[in-house]
């Protein structure tokens, strides 16, 4: 039998278990729901893992390069034009197989992680099932073998990351970040929504393999017509392409669509480490890189995706510095490093050692995942430990949590890029093809490395040594806490020494990625001066830290207070668009239509009451009218023709 | 089969609460809507089992009765996918709209006689291929409108139910106008056939002239902006069930009707008048979301955005590509069960809370789990997510809207796309404030979930909105034939 | 035929001044005299045009009969000796102008219509009347007469019914006194905001 | 040698003659007087066309004759109403019959 | 014997009145209900006459003639005095003069029956006195009412008025033509100025009967004055009659004329739809409010009537047959209730559903029906009618009669509101309904709901007038 055959199962079992837990769970699986739906992973992961593997290392690879192979497509929705049509379909390709392992391990972890964190919760088995929800999505996502598939799934996504952020939905805040989420995600969707209609419908197909093969072939009558159209000097396809971007931008938190991300801290922490740092938030990436060639015919929109990638991770790594709350910094780092993988794809060239920044973007990904989610898991312990989120609550936790704290320092370790943790090989390969083909960008990858490496040792130190602010209310938890810590940090310390570059690269074919040993001189000393920097602030309790604070004035004022884009969007809805355009809208609906039907109907009897003197009771005015009627007629109409 | 089936049993049903107690009118109402029901669901067998069903356009289960011999009045019934599917629906919201309404205490007898009426009313506007049998069906339904609000609803019913009525009754005075010009105009003898005059159109002064007033009489049906001011007030006194006749049926044959007769029987016209309604659709749909975001009341909120939902009806319609005519088709359809839902929804909370200001609830979820959960998908449905019918519906149009490469129709497409983030911030708002947050009340944890009838009826329509969301080809196989059929009627006329 | 001419002006100018006299009196009993003095002349005219049988009913029917009633209804009202109320002038002014503008009309209408005269000379015998009064076939006239006479009873009865009346009226029902006249002023007063 | 034009004119000037005193006058029973005057004039005209146009039937003289006869009847109902009016109301002043207006 | 088979309803007619008067000179002692009774069942017998009589043909020259059309005409006649005599009971059977009620009513039903009949301008013209003369008597039989006396006389001298304008215009075609028969006419016409003077005469003295505006101003001050049957006597059975002659009178003798009352009808329509329709928006008494109402059905019939072709004469027919359902039925409930409690304001039909739902919804039927909402009746007569005006091609005119019934609804839907949706404590009191005036409502209650959805009736009219 074919393994990919069992590719569907991969989009069946979770939704399954989405469904039986979600419609029985309440009143019959109330305590079992856990167990089960971390069994359904488990089976889940294993499918994956094996269907990954094979691809991989047994079936497809031919002539040097892997093939994409569509596991399954059938027509869901068909269009009158052009041969139009939604197909759900599978598609399977390294990067997609990359994620299937990607997803099922670390929902896996999470779900595990789960069973201890959230026991005794009132809504346990709808936790599990919104779990179950998200995984079916993701898995979609990274499967669909069309853009609108993936448009679908990018939906589905959206709303799972809804429900579980508003998950505590009794909590206001919880309720805010989770429609902020979700706005401001639809908002980024808008764009990628009008991008997938634009380039449907001129390609003719959203078949992404179909699609690809159109737009990159300078004379297919698509391309031709994309680059020929246009709006305000800028070609459809550029459109296109930016918009779609936007969509992918709004997914993973990049400037000026992130502001939803820390926010969005307020749901369960396992949740944060599953969707918010390891899966969904990725999802932009996964779409530019699944859309690469296309992107890499594009000069303008390609610059686009790495200025942003750039900035982002800039930006969000200076914030992160400021921030106090553990998950916020955690999601600004999120941030951060998704900004890398963004402007890893941005540099990169197409095709064997040119595309080495999309094979660093995938693999960083891919590592990002684990290290990542070891910290939420590790912050979930923390929290669930002394509950609070704050790290001045915190300090001194590393005897009453010593695993936490060795698993949280390997992840520290590993995303700070120290070799030989994961995070060093591929923050270099990053840095490498940025330096390759922008300077610039290298030195702002540069910078961002080092703040890194600070903002988390800062964290490190203030919650594992310092001094102890609180005692710890809870222990260290059950061994269904502990065993995916250990296991995430055993995958983030060895994770880097994955040939990436054999399995994952832009145009499917391996190459060997050399590693330059003289290169890794200049990010080795970032980090670890910045390393130093937190140690000689943040190990001891003292005023030094204040005082830099002080020192560096404005800046960290503005740092600490997200740059006030918060603030911008706030003023932009609130007075703009609520106030202009609501309000009046609402008004104009009361007075003006509201109000002339209303008139219409006051006005025709106000008329009637004024000619009420007409049946004034005096049989002669009845007759003298009915004599002038009759004159009037008369005149009119034999008058003037006739005499 | 006889499609008048479809019109007795409603009448009969009528009939038999008239004549038995009081008591005993829910049951029969909910066994003659049953019936009808499952009359539908033999008919949609019986149409796929048709070979033409699929191939052609035809419209089948034909009967043709003189109704008035010296006018040529006919009464012609017949069907096509199109039709089949607002049959359909006719059916599951009428019997959820029974079910809802199971409790009703006041005049039973009457209400259930006016919700046969009105859903008889609709039955025979769907199958009718006379336009005077149409206009008769169209009209029918306008008093039980009337009477469904002034007598059983809340609020400001009079006013409300005088508003709608007189609105209604404008609407219809316009649209006799325009249906009268086709009768006249007609090539050859005079006559109300819709397939006499399908196949032999008047000529293009003429249409010209009476295709404002078919569409806008259609349309004000629908909530044409701005004729759509009857909407908000009169879905808001609407008693329950009312409000998911008025919004689940009702609008819907506006649309039907915009589709029908005044795009299929003008279609010169319909494409000389395109832009106005696109552009008019267009302010429709983000104007409806704008005003939308600011009620504050649950009912003003479901019906304003109806005004949005159906503001794609009139798009889709107006971009004159089969996928946009398809999919205002689907949204008609989702539009029908979705509001239905959400109609029904609101209604069950307003019964507990005794409010639908949606700052003076809160953490409903917590007291009412199974009708939050159900308000939360209707409400994740309205707001165009994957899975639920609407979104399929929103993208037909939308992509039969970009199919036209003029600038103005990508412009209105653009502004009508926009939509899709307002109707987040405001269904997310209400979903927010009411199902989510602290409880406001203590009382709230004191009231009882849903009841048999009332998971009955919202179940019996998620499963409609399910089905299409999860599987749409059912749904564009079936009315596939249709809107080729009158593709080809416009596209063959232009060129 | 001067003579005959000068006898049409003399009646033609009798009719019309009486008729305007009759029309402005100001006492009532003085008018119903002035309106006998014209259907008088209206005889005279008749006789003019040797229409003998039609002058006689006109004298029989209106001098007898209907002139009588005028007079005995305006004693049982009481009014003859007092002057009638004054006319609002507007109102004379309007009537005044819009009857002279339809005679004018009217008068300008016919004077450009071409009447054809007949040459055949009329046959006044009263015996043609009197046959053709009780033909029931083509140029009869036994069905209206009959009819007429059904009208008449009528007429009859319903005089009898509402003049002759032996009670006294209720006094609830005078004037300002009527229950539903009261509510309708009152209503009235609210139309203004009666639509909401 | 006729008069026809001439007795048309004084036929027109009664008939509008009339109009004026119902229209004018106050006092129902002078209005029932302005009544008569305008079917008188109607009468006139009827006969002068008969006799001088159409000798060869009788339809105007007949047409004359019920009239005059119908006159009589119609006079009669309103002058019991009259009285009747009279005797509800104690007035034959036309302009105190506003009690049913608007 | 020719006289005796076609004339049969009219000899019937004539007979039962002089009986009626032998009865009441020879003092018999019946009550007034046995005599009611006895009325009806003669009446019923006259309309199952009417219905299996087949003659056709004409006596006394030209002055009578009938066949299957007048005949079915006079039969909707018929019917509605039934109805509404049947209605009258209540009323009637504390009335001293209830003999003379009858007496008058019949003969007005024999003038009706004589006009319909004409053959010629003088029986028309007595016909039309004949009944029009007694109503205003009847008007005046609330005897010791001041505001039937003023109804009575306002009739009477607006009649009077009428009749004079009506005699003047014939009096110029008589000039012009030298006939009054109108058989003869159509040839004679010529269509010089003074022709259509004297036509425009004739239409507003058609227009005075049927209250078209500007010659209706009567028409609300008579209804509200005059006792209920009298007023709906007047306002349906009446104004049918002047109808049904009207649109024959028109078509068949003025037809070729038609080009000159096309453009006076439009006026008198549009005029008549607005006016009718602006003062029944704020009328607060029943009567007042169902007179402008039917005056603005009127309206509506003009539109009809403006289209000059069979399917006008049809269309006419027809909607006088609904409207005489529809109105009597109003009507019917309006004289119970004012019988019954004396109440007559709107107002005071506040909350009827409450105490009174079958004359609540007897009610709301009527005025669906006058609104024209299917599936009354109401809705086929006015669609039928303004298509029958729209075969002129003048398309503002049917925009503005289909706007107007956008103003009509609005205050047909005022009364529902009143009955069904206001709310008061103190509603009308249960009335209870007597066997006669029960069957006259179960019978409008089924032309409403009938005479529309079953083509039947239509289609007989129009094979008759074709």
């Amino acid at each position: 039998m074919n393994y990919a055959q069992y590719i569907p199962l991969l989009l069946v079992l979770p939704l399954l278990s989405f469904a039986v837990l979600g419609i029985w769970g309440r009143k019959h699986l109330k305590n079992t729901s856990g167990i089960l739906g971390t069994l359904v992973l488990l089976l889940l992961s294993i499918v994956a893992v094996s269907v990954a593997g094979h691809y991989f290392f047994v079936a497809e690879k031919l002539n040097d390069g892997y093939q994409s192979i569509l596991a399954l497509n059938i027509p869901w929705l068909t269009f009158g034009y052009k041969n139009l049509s939604i197909d759900m379909g599978l598609l399977l390709d390294p990067i997609s197989a990359m994620m299937l392992v990607v997803i099922t391990v670390v929902s896996l972890m999470v779900h595990v992680f789960s069973l201890g964190y959230m026991k005794g919760e009132e809504r346990y088995p709808t936790y599990f099932a919104f779990l179950s929800l998200f995984t079916f999505s993701m898995l979609g996502l990274v499967l669909s073998a069309n853009i609108f598939q993936m448009y679908i799934f990018w939906e589905l996504v959206g709303v799972s990351s809804y429900l579980l952020i508003g998950f505590y939905f009794t909590k206001p805040t919880a309720v805010a970040a989770a429609k902020k989420a979700f706005i401001v995600t639809r908002f980024a969707d808008l764009g990628f929504l009008i991008g997938i209609l634009m380039l449907g419908i001129q390609a003719g197909t959203f078949d992404f393999l179909t699609l690809i093969e159109r737009l990159t072939n300078p004379e297919s009558e698509a391309f031709i017509s994309m680059q020929a159209a246009g709006f305000l000097g800028i070609s459809a396809i550029t459109w296109a392409l930016c918009l779609v971007f936007v969509g992918g931008a709004g997914k993973s938190a990049m400037f000026p669509l992130h502001i939803w991300l820390p926010d969005a801290m307020e749901g369960p922490t396992p949740v944060s480490a599953l969707i918010h740092a390891a899966t969904m938030v990725v999802a932009g990436v996964f779409l530019v890189a699944r859309l690469f060639p296309i992107f890499h015919f594009n000069p303008t929109a390609l610059n686009l995706v790495t200025w942003t990638g750039a900035l982002s991770a800039l930006f969000a790594a200076i914030i992160a510095c400021t921030q106090t709350d553990i998950k916020r910094v955690l999601a600004y780092s999120t941030m951060s490093q998704i900004g890398y993988m963004m402007f890893a794809l941005g540099v990169s060239g197409y095709g064997g050692e040119a595309g080495l920044g999309y094979t660093a973007s995938l693999f960083h990904l891919f590592t990002h995942a684990f290290f990542k989610s070891l910290l939420f898991l590790g912050a979930g312990v923390i929290i669930h430990a002394i509950h609070s989120n704050d790290v001045k609550d915190m300090g001194g936790l590393r005897h009453a949590l010593p695993v936490t704290h060795i698993c949280f320092l390997i992840a520290c370790l590993a995303i700070a890029g120290v070799p030989p943790l994961s995070g060093f090989f591929s923050k270099e390969e990053i840095l490498l093809a940025a330096w390759q083909d922008n300077p610039a960008i290298y030195a702002i990858g540069l910078f961002t490395a080092g703040l890194t490496a600070f903002y988390m040792f800062r964290l490190y130190f203030l919650i594992f040594w310092n001094k102890p602010n609180t005692k710890p209310i809870h222990k260290e938890g059950s061994l269904w806490m502990k065993l995916p810590l250990i296991f995430l940090a055993a995958v983030s310390i060895v994770a880097g020494f994955i040939p990436f570059s054999q399995l994952v690269t832009s145009d499917q074919k391996p190459f060997w990625s050399s590693f330059h040993l003289l290169f890794s001189i200049a990010p080795l000393a970032m980090v670890i001066l910045g390393i130093f920097m937190a140690y000689r602030l943040f190990k001891t309790p003292g005023e030094k830290a204040a005082a830099l604070a002080l020192r560096m004035g404005r800046l960290y004022q503005a740092a600490s207070h997200k740059f006030y884009v918060d603030e911008v969007y706030l003023f932009v809805t609130r007075n703009i668009i609520y106030k202009m355009i609501g309000k009046p809208a609402a008004r104009f609906d009361k007075q003006i239509v509201d109000g002339g039907v209303n008139g219409l109907g006051n006005g025709t009897r106000v008329f009637s009451e004024k000619i009420k003197g007409l049946q004034n009771g005096r049989i002669q005015w009845y007759l003298l009218v009915f004599l002038g009627g009759i004159l009037l007629l008369s005149i009119v109409f034999i008058g003037i023709n006739k005499i | 089969m006889n499609l008048l089936l479809l019109l007795l049993i409603p009448a009969l049903t009528g009939l038999a609460i008239g004549f038995f107690p009081a008591k005993q009118s829910r049951l029969l109402a909910l066994t003659g809507s049953g019936i009808q029901f499952g009359l539908c669901l033999f008919l949609l067998n019986n149409f796929l089992q048709q070979p033409d069903a699929t191939l052609s356009g035809a419209l089948l289960f034909q009967n043709d009765f003189v109704w008035y011999r010296a006018l040529n009045i006919h009464l012609h019934t017949g069907i096509d996918g199109i039709s089949l599917s607002m049959v359909l629906l006719t059916a599951f919201v009428v019997l959820a709209g029974v079910l809802v309404s199971w409790n009703i205490q006041k005049m039973s007898k009457e209400f259930f006689i006016l919700l046969m009426l009105l859903s008889a009313g609709a039955y025979g506007f769907f199958i009718s291929l006379d336009l005077f049998a149409m206009f008769f069906f169209l009209e029918i339904a306008v008093i039980p409108k009337f009477l469904l609000i002034g007598i059983w609803g809340s609020g400001k019913k009079e006013y409300s139910a005088t508003k709608l009525a007189l609105m209604l009754m404008g609407a219809s005075a316009l649209l006799f106008v325009g249906l009268l010009g086709l009768y006249m105009n007609q090539n050859g003898a005079e006559s109300f056939s819709m397939i006499a005059l399908a196949a032999n159109p008047a000529p293009l002064a003429v249409q010209k002239f009476f295709f404002p007033f078919a569409f806008i009489g259609f349309g004000v049906f629908t909530a044409l902006f701005p004729f759509h001011t009857w909407v908000p007030d009169g879905h808001s006194s609407a008693p329950t069930a009312g409000s998911m006749f008025l919004a689940g049926i009702s609008m819907k044959l506006g649309g039907y009707g915009c589709l029908r007769v005044a795009t299929y029987l003008m279609p010169d016209a319909a494409h000389y008048y395109a832009p106005w309604i696109i552009l008019l659709a267009a302010i429709a749909i983000l104007y409806g979301a704008f005003a939308t975001m600011m009620q504050t009341d649950l009912k003003y909120i479901n019906a304003f955005s109806s005004v949005s939902h159906c503001g794609f009806v009139l798009l889709g319609i107006g971009v004159l590509t089969k996928t946009g005519i398809a999919g205002a088709v689907i949204q008609m359809v989702s539009h029908g069960l979705m509001t239905a839902l959400f109609f029904a929804m609101i209604g069950m909370v307003y019964e507990r809370t005794h409010t639908r200001d949606i700052s003076k609830m809160g953490g409903l979820l917590k007291a009412i789990p199974f009708i939050s959960t159900l308000f939360v998908m209707v409400a994740l449905c309205s707001l165009g997510l994957p899975g639920f019918s609407g979104f399929v519906a929103e993208m037909m149009v939308f992509i039969g809207a970009w199919e036209n490469t003029n600038t103005l129709y990508r412009i209105a497409t653009l502004a009508a796309t926009a939509s899709i983030v307002v109707t987040a911030v405001y269904i997310l708002n209400a979903v927010g404030k009411v199902i989510m947050g602290p409880v406001k009340k203590e009382s709230f944890m004191q009231l009882k979930d849903a009841a048999w009838y009332e998971r009955s009826a919202a179940l019996l329509l998620i499963a409609g909105i399910l089905l299409i969301g999860l599987a749409p080809f059912l749904i564009t196989n079936l009315i596939e034939p249709g809107t080729q059929s009158i593709m080809d009627k416009i596209t063959i006329i232009t060129k | 035929m001067e003579t005959s001419k000068i006898i049409f002006y003399l009646l033609g100018g009798f009719i019309l001044g009486m008729a305007l006299m009759a029309v402005t009196e100001k006492k009532i009993f003085r008018a119903a005299i002035w309106l006998l003095f014209t259907l008088i002349g209206v005889a005279g005219l008749y006789f003019w045009m040797s229409l003998e049988f039609i002058a006689a009913v006109q004298i029989i029917v209106y001098v007898g009969g209907i002139v009588v009633l005028i007079i005995f209804s305006v004693f049982l009202t009481h009014q003859a000796e007092e002057d009638m109320p004054k006319t609002n002038i507007v109102r004379k002014l309007a009537a005044g102008l819009s009857v002279l503008l339809g005679a004018a009309f009217t008068i300008r209408l016919f004077l450009t219509n071409d009447f054809s005269l007949s040459p055949v000379e009329f046959d006044s015998e009263v015996s043609r009347i009197g046959e053709a009064m009780l033909q029931t076939g083509p140029g009869g006239f036994l069905l209206p007469f009959e009819a007429v006479s059904m009208l008449l009873l009528a007429a009859m009865v319903g005089c009898i019914v509402i003049a002759i009346r032996p009670d006294k009226p209720d006094k609830a029902e005078k004037e300002n006194n009527d229950p539903l006249t009261d509510r309708r002023e009152k209503n009235l007063l609210n139309t203004e905001n009666n639509y909401s | 040698m006729n008069y026809l034009q001439e007795i048309l004119v004084i036929s027109t000037a009664l008939f509008f003659i009339g109009i004026y005193g119902l229209l004018t006058r106050r006092n129902i029973i002078a209005i029932l007087m302005s009544v008569e005057l305008m079917l008188n004039s109607v009468n006139i005209n009827f006969v002068a066309f008969n006799k001088y146009l159409f000798p060869n039937s009788l339809d105007g003289i007949f047409f004359t004759i019920f009239i005059i006869t119908i006159a009589a009847a119609e006079e009669a109902i309103a002058i019991a109403i009259v009285i009747n009016l009279y005797r509800n109301h104690n007035s034959v002043d036309i302009e105190s019959t506003t009690l049913l207006k608007f | 014997m020719e006289i005796l088979e076609l004339m049969r309803s009219e000899i019937i007619l004539t007979t039962g009145i002089l009986l009626l008067l032998i009865a009441k000179v020879g003092d018999a002692k019946w009550s007034n209900q046995t005599m009611m009774t006895v009325v009806n069942i003669g009446l019923f017998g006259l309309l199952a006459l009417g219905f299996l009589t087949e003659a056709n043909g004409s006596v006394f020259g030209d002055m009578f003639t009938t066949n299957n059309l007048l005949r079915l005409e006079k039969n909707v006649l018929t019917l509605g005095t039934l109805i509404i005599s049947m209605q009258a009971g209540s009323w009637l059977q504390k009335h001293e003069h209830a003999t003379e009620f009858y007496l008058l009513l019949l003969t007005t039903l024999l003038g009706m029956f004589l006009m319909l009949s004409a053959g010629n301008l003088l029986m028309f013209y007595l016909g039309l006195e004949m009944s029009t003369l007694p109503i205003a008597a009847l008007a005046n039989f609330d005897l010791k009412k001041r505001r039937s006396s003023e109804a009575a006389l306002k009739m009477i001298l607006s009649s009077a008025f009428a009749s004079g304008i009506l005699l003047f215009g014939i009096s110029w075609i008589y000039g012009t033509t030298g006939s009054i028969s109108f058989e003869n006419l159509p040839a004679l016409l010529t269509g010089s100025p003074l022709q259509l003077f004297a036509i425009i005469l004739l239409i507003a003295g058609f227009g005075f009967k049927i209250s078209a505006v500007p010659f209706h101003l009567w028409t609300a001050d008579v209804y509200e004055g005059a006792p209920m049957p009298v007023t709906s006597y007047l306002s349906v059975v009446s104004k049918g009659a002047v109808l049904f002659v009207f649109v024959s009178v028109l078509f068949k003798v003025f037809g070729s004329l038609s080009s000159v009352w096309y453009a006076v009808i439009v006026t008198l329509a549009i005029a008549t739809m607005l006016i009718g329709n602006l003062f029944a928006l704020r009328q607060q008494q029943i009567k007042g409010f169902l007179a402008f109402s039917s005056i603005s059905q009127i309206g509506f019939i003009l539109v009809a009537i403006s289209g000059g072709t069979e399917q006008s004469t049809t269309a006419t027919i027809f909607f006088v047959i609904v409207y005489l359902f529809s109105n009597l039925a109003a009507f019917g409930v309006a004289g119970l209730i004012s019988q019954a409690t004396g109440m007559e304001n709107m107002d005071d039909y506040k909350g009827l559903r409450q105490s009174n739902p079958i004359l609540a919804w007897m009610m709301a039927l009527a005025l669906f029906s006058l609104a024209g909402v299917p599936p009354m009746a109401g809705f086929f007569g006015k669609f039928f009618l303004i298509m029958a005006g729209a075969g002129k091609g003048n398309w503002l005119f049917i925009i503005f009669a289909a706007l107007n019934m956008i103003i009509a609804m609005a205050y047909y839907l005022r009364l529902v509101r009143l009955m069904f949706m206001d709310q008061t404590d103190t509603p009308i009191q249960k009335i209870t309904i007597p066997f006669q005036p029960r069957l006259a409502l179960f019978l409008c209650a089924a032309g409403i709901l009938l005479t529309g959805v079953f083509s039947g009736a239509y289609e007989y009219i129009y094979s008759l007038v074709r």
